[in-house]
């Protein structure tokens, strides 16, 4: 047992190739986007860098060869997803199990939260002036928002966050991947009419017909 | 009236004041209060006549708009003098930094909602799936408030009597259900096209309400200020699944 | 017609390779072993032939290129799933999940959700005499409930009941295999050991030292 006695031992370590194929199989299985830690940890290896590095190849590997999935980067992590073109198949297999669009209501409720988490039931209803029980409880029933703790003041109330599926179903990498609050604000009258009037209007238009 | 119609509001006096700036166009930073205290309190009125369950947010909020009205129309000087009687800060400039704020998460949900619209095609495993082919509500009660207030006025009959001739809610569901059964579709003139009297007409509304709440229907306006519309809701699958 | 002709048309007939791939992020994709029929219904074709064709294609192409994945042909239908060398890292990946613990109040939540339901919200709180909103959305995560409709009453509140996984968790059978609950004078924490059923056993664990 010549090169064989290293295969003796307890175990030799992984190559590269193997590491990879560990991270395929977990970024497949898994159900949660996986942070490049988490994927370190569950491969048994404490070299991010290499990790990343592969990570970055199964991506550009499953574009090259036109892969019925892909690799998305999301919500902090990474995860494999099926690709848009089939989203139509995907649908008709989930058919029965298909959950309810939000609302528009319930979307406000949402960004609420998400800009201002943790907070409590009664800081959001501050905000939008009604009370927001069922609104809650719909956007925690369909794991966008959780509960993240209690507000250390009289009678401890819970305070709501936003999910990782949140994250998902909005297809952002993190909470920064949102524009900053104060960018949604509404443009002063004044400035809107002295904006400057902007180039594209009758000249570029002609050509642009179809 | 035997059936009661519970809604779940999940708009407020906030949404309703932004409703009403929007749709007269108005500066959010400079509202005139005794226009928009009008408004108001005739869009609360049409709430009362639906005897739709209004929670008691609107009616402070009402209070408060009178408030800063009354408040308005004291001469300036004596508005100093009340000003530094009462020191607290002034109502409308609180009132108007809240309906900015509030804008401004109305704005952002509306990202979020682009966002959706963008990411809707990628599947997760582990994920919660939305049903994105799916139409949905997306008209606010206060721009079905602001038709159902268009139709009132055409309408010859202004008698509030409560006594005569009964509308039951049942027959009116039977109705439009009826209506959208031959196109799927209908819209809202065509369901109020045979209402002559005021109350048929409030209940043919609060039928209509009844509808989406139960899932049966809904309300879409495919741009603002176009004819609104009322579906038939593919009977989706028991939630149980 | 020739192939040109079709091209310019709205839809072409899809191709045996597009079917293919239709497949395969259908099997990536599905939480349940899929049988043909239900793959020939979603990938859109009536061809059942060709369908198990392509899914035995499949099957050996995942094994020839050494895929961290396979086929696997269980429960009447396919459905991909991890290699079985992979077994310990796909454990260590799952690990928090199965060594979940919950609370006791979720516990206490949890039993009455089983026993009682389907139910309300504001039932469970009048039976705990408290809030469960924290315990509840601490529930819906784990997917040990889920909400299975709603009640015809005001406001039509949300109704749970217990998962499927649920009784995978506590090695159930069925609803019907819980002791009857007037057998409980206390409530029980051994719920708690009984805990998850990992899929494979300690037969793979010895070798995994790092």
């Amino acid at each position: 047992m010549s090169p064989a006695e290293e295969k003796t031992e307890e175990k030799q370590a992984p190559t590269r190739e193997d590491i990879k194929k560990v991270l395929e199989c977990l970024l497949f299985i898994t159900e949660q986007p996986l942070p490049t830690a988490k994927l370190c940890q569950c491969a048994g290896t404490k070299d991010a860098e290499l990790v990343a590095e592969l990570v970055g190849e199964i991506k550009i590997e499953l574009e090259r060869k036109n892969s019925a999935v892909m690799l998305a980067e999301v919500a902090g992590g990474f995860q494999m997803a099926t690709r848009p073109e089939f989203a139509a198949h995907v649908r008709k297999l989930f058919a029965d199990r298909m959950t309810m669009k939000l609302s528009r209501a319930a979307h406000e409720t949402l960004s609420i939260i998400a800009y201002k988490q943790p907070l409590t039931r009664a800081e959001i209803e501050e905000i939008r002036g009604v009370d927001v029980i069922a609104a809650l409880e719909t956007l925690l029933e369909k794991r966008l928002v959780k509960v993240v703790g209690r507000k250390e003041t009289v009678g401890r109330p819970l305070m709501y966050g936003t999910t990782v599926d949140f994250l998902r179903r909005f297809g952002l990498k993190g909470l920064e991947d949102m524009p900053p609050l104060e960018s949604f604000a509404a443009a002063e009258p004044a400035v809107a009419a002295s904006a400057p009037p902007v180039p594209q209007e009758a000249s570029a238009q002609p050509q642009e017909q179809n | 009236m035997a059936y009661e119609v519970h809604l779940e509001m999940f708009e407020g006096p906030l949404d309703l004041l932004l409703f009403l700036i929007k749709k007269d166009d108005l500066d959010i930073t400079n509202i005139p209060i005794a226009r928009i205290t009008g408004e108001y309190l005739s869009y609360l009125e049409i709430m009362k006549d639906l005897n739709l369950e209004t929670a008691g947010d609107f009616l402070v909020m009402a209070a408060t708009l009178m408030a800063i009205k009354a408040r308005s129309l004291l001469p300036s000087q004596d508005e100093e003098v009340a000003a530094s009687e009462e020191e607290g800060p002034d109502p409308r400039a609180e009132l108007m930094a809240r309906l900015m704020e509030y804008q401004k998460f109305k704005e952002a949900a509306k990202f979020l909602e682009a966002s959706a619209e963008k990411s809707k095609d990628v599947f997760y495993r582990g994920a919660p799936r939305f049903d994105d082919s799916q139409k949905t509500l997306n008209i606010g009660i206060f721009d079905l408030l602001e038709s159902l207030r268009e139709i009132l006025d055409r309408c010859p009959d202004k008698s509030r009597e409560i006594a005569g001739e009964e509308f039951p809610i049942e027959e009116k569901i039977a109705k439009i259900l009826a209506l959208i059964d031959k196109n799927r579709r209908a819209t809202l003139q065509e369901i109020f096209a045979d209402e002559t009297k005021r109350r048929g007409i409030l209940s043919c509304f609060l039928a209509l309400l009844e509808l989406v709440k139960l899932q049966k229907v809904f309300i879409r306006q495919d741009e603002p200020f176009s004819a609104v519309s009322i579906y038939k809701r593919e009977e989706v699958a028991d939630v149980a699944r």
